[in-house]
């Protein structure tokens, strides 16, 4: 084939280097979040690996001087910390959730487009908000100021196992902590919701009014399921952040030595393993560090299983 | 029985821009009445006043009455949902719910009165809208399967069994058969006769063999110039708009007709 | 429409009940999401309200253009004021600044491959499983990693800014890769091939097209992640150092950030006056530098954030005529 | 011009003028890094701003990561001296060889502060009033075992006091702190029969509620009506505080107290290895005005530096903070107690042996 | 000059759902071929297999070969992006870039290429194309607009215009009349018929009056059942087929034809 005869087709396209090395790139950075998501295990695995490999009656005298003597087994110590971190997590999910879909549809669909541009600013600093200053104001404003409101649960709804009273004052009890890291998680679910609402495509909405539906109605036909893996990726950043805060239920929990409570209106009944690292760790020596990195490889793993279980869960709903 | 439809110096705006101007029409009940007219004149914004879908785009309002069956659409007291319900629409563009399986997508709209529909009840529902949208017979063996695995022109006839299913008392259509084949277009075609004995039809539509076909009244909107607001140029039987037309206008336009 | 089944009609005719029940509900969840919306404001305003009530009183032109270098007890410096944020202002925006650098391209890029080139493969699923896990990484974790890794390769008890850009980054990207990923994907395929239909490279197709219609929700996810990390303390303490003088080099000695100032007063909670000392020695003043501390770090954001929605605005989709 | 625009607050002329002619050798240069107690955040401030005035081109800056963090990064030679509120173990003291130049690393006291046990009650404490307890009494209600303001044990120990009948709300660190260890070592001492926990960092028990760190506990004191907690003396603020029984008086807190109750106490002779000066507290001691509770806080040192730069600064840091001049800038800065002249005397020939060259 | 195509045994899939089978058609350079057939035969896949469209949809994959004069498409060392930039594609929906002006929109192909243009020839540019699309009119006073702001008859007609605007050497047209009113459909025919004669045109309609009017060749899909894959039933010029057509199914087909 002669080269005038060459179709067009085999004329080189400009900007196929950069095609190339674009896409290396975007290949390179999923690459890379394997790469340092496997040095953050392994460096926990390593600085934790005393617990395993080392001297096990040195283990258990070090587990013994962060309880007290109560516990001395890394198990017995680690588990009651991974149930308050979970309980923590999930009530102040489930606070946040339906608030933050509530606000993101209100932005998005009830409110006039003026207020609704205003409400995204209050959002968004809302979401400003860094997490010291939360921890500052929940520690000495929310814990005095919502005492009086959980003392009225505890009282009234003390039957529920939850609320079992009577309420700690000052109230720096889980049910404190969960609003407080609620209030913290909030802005994520509500800002991400609300971009993915504000998209979905009028056709759809249109479709479902067009059949007479409510707003109400047209939202649970068209903009639910559109933003619904918008949702799930929104709650599962909350919840991670959520089981990580540290500073935050630092400042404001009360935390107990070990044991599980479902009492949450009560002060000393459970801890989570962030902040308790930040709590022991400036004190600890070497191997108190490796017992600490060792709750936090559990925490590690326990993220794990919660977003591995998530997504399959929500694999099956959509499946 | 279908409903008639009034339409009085309706003013029809997005935003500040003042879209279409001055319409009034007269709908017939258990009749069809087809809209005409070249891109961009306003057809669909009419349409959608119809409805009240018109109101739904941030910024659009409408001026002027509506009276569906001389009650004003437009009165405080009315409440656009159950307007949209008795008046029913397809849309130019198919949009079928894309999380929803066929048969879902059919049902979408008698769930939203009827919570509980017994299973038969619902099958024979199903059937008789797919039919009428003559997608019954490439459907039925994947009812539950999603709506968005469909053609282009399957999707469109989903969303015509969609809005039939609910069985309202007035149908809009704007250009349902704009992405059909022409089986399928026939086919909705003889929905649509089969329909305005019971309800009322109007249809956006740009073909107008279509419109000579189905309609009983045309109605042919026109702009002055771009930028102008659009406006109902001439509204007539359908027998007179196409041989014998009172208007220049629309002469012009129909004469330049083809295909 | 032969073999059709007669539909009887009157079965689905619309009985005032359920239509009085569908418009209570909707009427029910429109108040349920206004009141949520009031429910969001309530903290909000208590938040805002305390730290402006509280850091109004130190926040002044000496506050801001002053450090720490000096300040004894509740002693006034002699410059009439009682220390300052300057170094702390400057640190939180470098470090912060480092840790936007390194989050956000890899972010954006990582969100653009799971979304663009790997179409739900194995190693996509797990990248994007694995980014839900990097969000739970406890902030101190994060910190002790990054300390790790300078000491490993800088030597033992490195500290600097840098390390703690490093530890936020670490924090930051979840966010910005979920926010985008989420972002990407609700960009109609239309426009992907309408601009490959065109002959445009897949590259251009994605950052003419794609990234550009998308670019208002990234700032925002990139917002989210910014406010995510710039009130971190207990990493940066650790990585980043504590110092009472201004250290304008990220990548050498502490450096001080606002919320690790705010910590740090606040953990003073109060200072000692000299038996002797006159009027002018405040013991409350660590708690009072805290909080107006804490304000200068939500201007700090605030500013942040209004850039970013300016970005926004002036890209956004246009929808309007 | 360069100083304004860092912001650095110009040193002030009074502290300066005095304290060139106190150091005699010559100026520290260089910038130089420790770590380590958060207790002493406060004194090591005021003394940074008193040695950098007195050593112009010294910068200094003191990371209060916590004791145990301090060691550590001092262990692994990056910073060039450590805060610690407890003595060096002797696992630390062998790692410390490879650190230093020569020998072990060693421990002054720096450092002396009262801990007060602090509470906050309707009627007492608003009323400026403080309680009277004794060892045994104190420890049965921090360990939960008397759980009432007007519990007979304490009503009996003061009588001129209208106790009410508000439960007591026990206030206790939540973070592992020196703060604990030195308070709960007075009960074990004092009164070993209500108090048989082992000695640790950690509030060994479950009553009441943690809080963090010394600000922490404050403030949850404040919040509520009957809580009683500890803290330094420092951020005592106007919470009553109680007068504890030394022989058969009850001793008000105060930083004389403190110096007193030192003053009375043995060096710790467990403490092996050359140069160090450890205290170990006499908690029942009877000394008059002594008030028990005390946290002793040490700075940890070289004898000898791999850059000799580093002991010229740690011996001349040392020197200025545990001289008249320093302790009483602490004093000043932080309401700590000063060095008893006793102990003053081994620290100086203590630091003495840091090598500079 | 236009390019001919021939497309040899292709079988076109979705996953494993093999959607067109055996297609074998020779497209004249220079020549309008125009596809018909019922809805779901597959018209829009094969159109989109000639480009290499097709293979953007996740898991869909074409055996057989395509030649662009002489050159298989499919080839290893072919650059689909040089294949697409050859051969243009208008879409059944109207797809303007949201975040682009009207002119910006026009210019698209050739500013995302990062071609260099001066503000002369691409003010050119955009009006030539913009009248060939017969848009120039309508929107001449406000090209900076938002290209979405149109109506949907006038966004077709845009992305017409920047299809065109690249000078590709075949142009393929899914449905592109079917948003458009008469006059415009007049217009994008005019279009057709200039362009045919330096480039080779596809054109997917439903319309066979359309078919009839401007396509020298045309090609009629057809399924056999709903379910089995589309195929090519009958390839022919458009005179034979319309008025002397050798297949059965075809002639059935066409012989339903109407308005
Ligand atoms: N959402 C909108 N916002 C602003 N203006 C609009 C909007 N939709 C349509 N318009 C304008 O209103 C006028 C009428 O548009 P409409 O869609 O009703 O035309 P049409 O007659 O249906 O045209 P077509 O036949 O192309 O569908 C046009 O000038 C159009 O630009
Ligand atoms: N994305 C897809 N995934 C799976 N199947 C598809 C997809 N798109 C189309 N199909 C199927 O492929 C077949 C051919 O579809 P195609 O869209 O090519 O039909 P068409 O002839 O263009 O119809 P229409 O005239 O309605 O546009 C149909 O059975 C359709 O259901
Ligand atoms: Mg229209
Ligand atoms: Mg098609
Ligand atoms: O100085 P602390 O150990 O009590 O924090």
């Amino acid at each position: 084939m002669s080269s005038q005869d060459t179709p067009a087709v085999m004329a080189p396209a400009g900007g196929k280097t950069a095609d190339k090395v674009f896409k290396g790139i975007a290949y390179a950075c999923g690459i890379l979040i394997l790469v340092v998501l496997a040095a953050v295990f392994l460096f926990l695995f390593f600085r934790a690996w005393p617990l395993i490999g080392g001297d096990q009656a040195a283990n258990s005298a070090t587990i013994s001087s962060f309880t007290g003597g109560k516990v001395s087994s890394f198990w017995g110590y680690v588990l009651p910390l991974l149930f308050g971190t979970v309980l923590i997590s999930v009530l102040a999910l489930l606070i946040a959730f339906f608030v933050s879909i509530g606000i993101a549809l209100f932005i998005s669909h009830y409110a006039p487009k003026k207020v609704a541009t205003a409400l995204s600013y209050v959002i968004d600093l809302l979401a400003a908000i860094p997490s010291v200053i939360y921890g500052l104001w929940g520690g000495l404003i929310l814990v005095p100021a919502i005492y009086p409101f959980w003392n009225w649960v505890a009282n009234h709804l003390g039957w529920f196992p939850l609320f079992a009273g009577p309420a700690a004052n000052p109230q720096r009890t889980v049910a404190t902590v969960a609003v407080v890291l609620a209030v913290m998680v909030l802005p994520i679910i509500t800002s991400m919701s609300r971009d993915i609402f504000l998209q979905t495509p009028s056709l759809q909405q249109e479709a479902a009014y067009g059949l007479g539906a409510t707003k109400w109605e047209m939202i649970k036909l068209a903009v639910l399921p559109f933003g619904k893996s918008g949702i799930v990726s929104a709650s599962m950043l909350a919840l991670g952040r959520a089981l990580g805060e540290t500073m935050a239920v630092l400042m404001i929990l009360s935390p107990s030595v070990t044991g599980y409570s479902f009492k949450i209106l009560q002060a000393s009944q459970s801890n989570a393993i962030a902040s308790n690292i930040a709590a022991q760790y400036p004190e600890a020596d070497d191997l108190g560090v490796s017992v600490l990195i060792g709750t936090g490889l559990i925490l590690f793993l326990i993220t794990f299983v919660v977003n591995f279980v998530a997504r399959k869960i929500t694999e099956k709903a959509s499946a | 029985m279908g409903q008639r439809i009034d339409v009085n110096h309706e003013n029809i705006y997005y935003g500040d821009f003042l879209a279409v101007e001055d319409v009034n029409i007269n709908i017939e009940a258990n009749k069809v009445t087809a809209f005409i007219g070249p891109s961009g004149c306003g057809k669909s914004t009419v349409l959608r006043t119809l409805d009240r879908m018109h109101e739904l785009i941030p910024g659009a309002r409408v001026e002027g009455e509506v009276l569906l069956e001389g009650k004003n659409l437009y009165d405080k007291d009315v409440d656009p949902v159950s307007v949209r319900r008795d008046v029913g629409m397809v849309f130019q563009r198919p949009n079928p719910f894309p999380t929803m399986s066929i048969r879902e997508n059919v049902l979408a709209g008698v769930r939203l009165n009827n919570k509980h529909i017994s299973k038969s009840d619902a099958d024979d529902l199903v059937e008789w809208a797919l039919r009428g949208a003559n997608l019954w017979n490439e459907v039925k063996d994947r009812l539950d399967n999603p709506g968005i695995g469909l053609s282009g022109g399957q999707q469109q006839r989903l969303c015509i069994a969609r809005a039939v299913a609910v069985h309202p008392q007035v149908v809009l259509m704007d250009e349902p058969c704009s992405a059909l084949d022409p089986i399928s277009t026939l086919a909705v075609e003889d929905l649509i006769n089969e329909l305005k004995s019971d309800y009322t039809i109007v249809i956006v539509t740009h073909n107008m063999q279509q419109a000579a076909r189905i309609a009983d009244y045309t109605a042919f909107f026109n702009l002055k110039a771009v930028g102008q607001p659009g406006h109902l140029e001439y509204f007539a039987d359908t027998t007179t708009m196409f041989n014998n037309p009172q208007n220049d206008e629309a002469e012009r336009y129909i004469s330049g007709r083809f295909g | 429409m032969d073999g059709a089944p007669v539909i009887d009609f009157d079965k689905f005719r619309v009985k005032p009940s359920t239509e009085k029940r569908r418009k209570a509900k909707d009427l029910f969840m429109a108040g349920l999401i206004a009141l949520a919306f009031v429910i969001a404001c309530l903290p909000l305003i208590s938040v805002l309200y305390t730290t402006i009530k509280n850091g109004i009183k130190r926040l002044n032109l000496n506050f801001l253009t002053y450090n720490m270098t000096g300040v004894i007890g509740g002693n006034q410096t002699p410059s009439g004021g009682y220390g300052g944020v300057l170094h702390a202002i400057i640190g939180t925006l470098e470090i912060t600044g480092g840790a936007m650098l390194i989050s956000i391209p890899i972010g954006v890029m990582c969100a653009v491959y799971l979304v663009e080139y790997a179409h739900g493969g194995k190693l996509a699923m797990t990248i994007s499983l694995l980014v839900d896990v990097m969000s739970g990484i406890p902030s101190i974790v994060a910190g002790l990693f990054a300390f790790s890794m300078f000491t490993i390769a800088f030597g033992p008890g490195t500290i600097n800014g840098f390390e703690g850009s490093v530890a936020l980054s670490l924090l930051m990207l979840p966010t910005v890769v979920k926010s985008c990923e989420e972002m990407l994907k609700i960009v109609p395929n239309d426009l992907r091939e309408a601009s490959l239909a065109l002959g445009v490279t897949k590259q251009r197709t994605i950052t003419k097209i794609v990234l550009r219609t998308a670019l208002p929700g990234i700032v925002s996810g990139c917002i989210l992640a910014i406010a995510r990390v710039i009130g971190e303390t207990a990493p940066l303490l650790m990585t980043a150092g504590f110092i009472a003088s201004t250290n304008v080099n990220l990548f050498s000695g502490q450096m001080t950030t606002l919320p690790v100032y705010v910590y740090q007063e606040y953990s003073k909670l109060s200072a000692n006056c000299p038996a002797n000392a006159d009027a002018t020695c405040v013991t409350t003043i660590p708690m009072e530098r805290a909080w107006a501390a804490a304000l200068v770090l939500i201007i700090v954001v605030l500013v942040l954030n209004l850039i970013g929605r300016l970005v926004a605005k002036v890209f956004a989709v246009k929808t309007e005529r | 011009a360069t100083v304004a625009a860092c912001g650095d607050n110009t040193a002030s002329t009074s502290s300066s003028s005095t304290s060139t002619d106190a150091s005699k050798t010559a100026p520290v240069t260089g910038n130089y890094q420790g770590a380590g107690a958060t207790s002493q955040q406060a004194a090591t401030e005021a003394w940074i701003a008193g040695f950098e005035a007195a050593n112009d081109g010294a910068k200094i800056a003191y990371n209060p990561t916590g004791s145990g963090a301090g060691v550590t990064t001092f262990l692994t030679g990056a910073t060039a001296w450590a805060g610690s509120d407890k003595a060096l173990s002797d696992d630390d003291l062998a790692k410390s060889k490879a650190v230093c130049a020569e020998g072990e690393a060693f421990d002054v006291p720096v450092y002396i502060s009262p801990i007060a046990i602090v509470f906050n009650l309707k009627g007492v404490s608003d009323a400026g009033k403080h309680i009277n307890l004794d060892a045994a009494t104190a420890a049965k209600i921090f360990d939960g075992k008397i759980t009432k303001w007007n519990d007979p044990a304490i009503a009996d120990q003061n009588k001129d006091l209208t106790l009410p009948d508000t439960a007591i709300t026990v206030v206790h660190r939540s973070d592992k702190s020196g703060t604990t260890q030195n308070f709960v070592s007075y009960f074990k001492d004092a009164a070993p029969d209500a108090w048989t926990y082992d000695l640790s960092e950690n509030w060994p028990n479950e009553v009441g509620q943690g809080a963090k760190g010394t600000s922490g506990v404050i403030s949850t004191v404040k919040q509520a009506d009957g809580t009683i907690g500890y803290a330094d003396f420092s951020q005592v603020g106007d919470l009553g505080t109680a007068a504890i029984k030394v022989g058969d008086k009850y001793n008000e807190i105060s930083a004389e107290g403190g110096s007193k109750v030192i003053e009375d106490s043995p060096l710790d002779d467990s403490a092996k290895g050359d140069n160090r000066v450890v205290v170990k507290i006499n908690h029942s001691t009877t000394a008059d005005g002594a008030y028990p509770i005390v946290l002793v806080s040490y700075d940890i040192v070289c004898p000898a530096y791999k850059d000799a730069k580093q002991g010229a600064f740690a011996k001349a840091w040392l020197t200025y903070v545990t001289s008249a001049e320093g302790q009483k800038a602490a004093q000043d800065a932080a309401g700590s107690a000063p060095l008893p002249s006793s102990l003053t005397e081994k620290v100086t020939k203590s630091i003495e042996a840091i090598k500079t060259k």
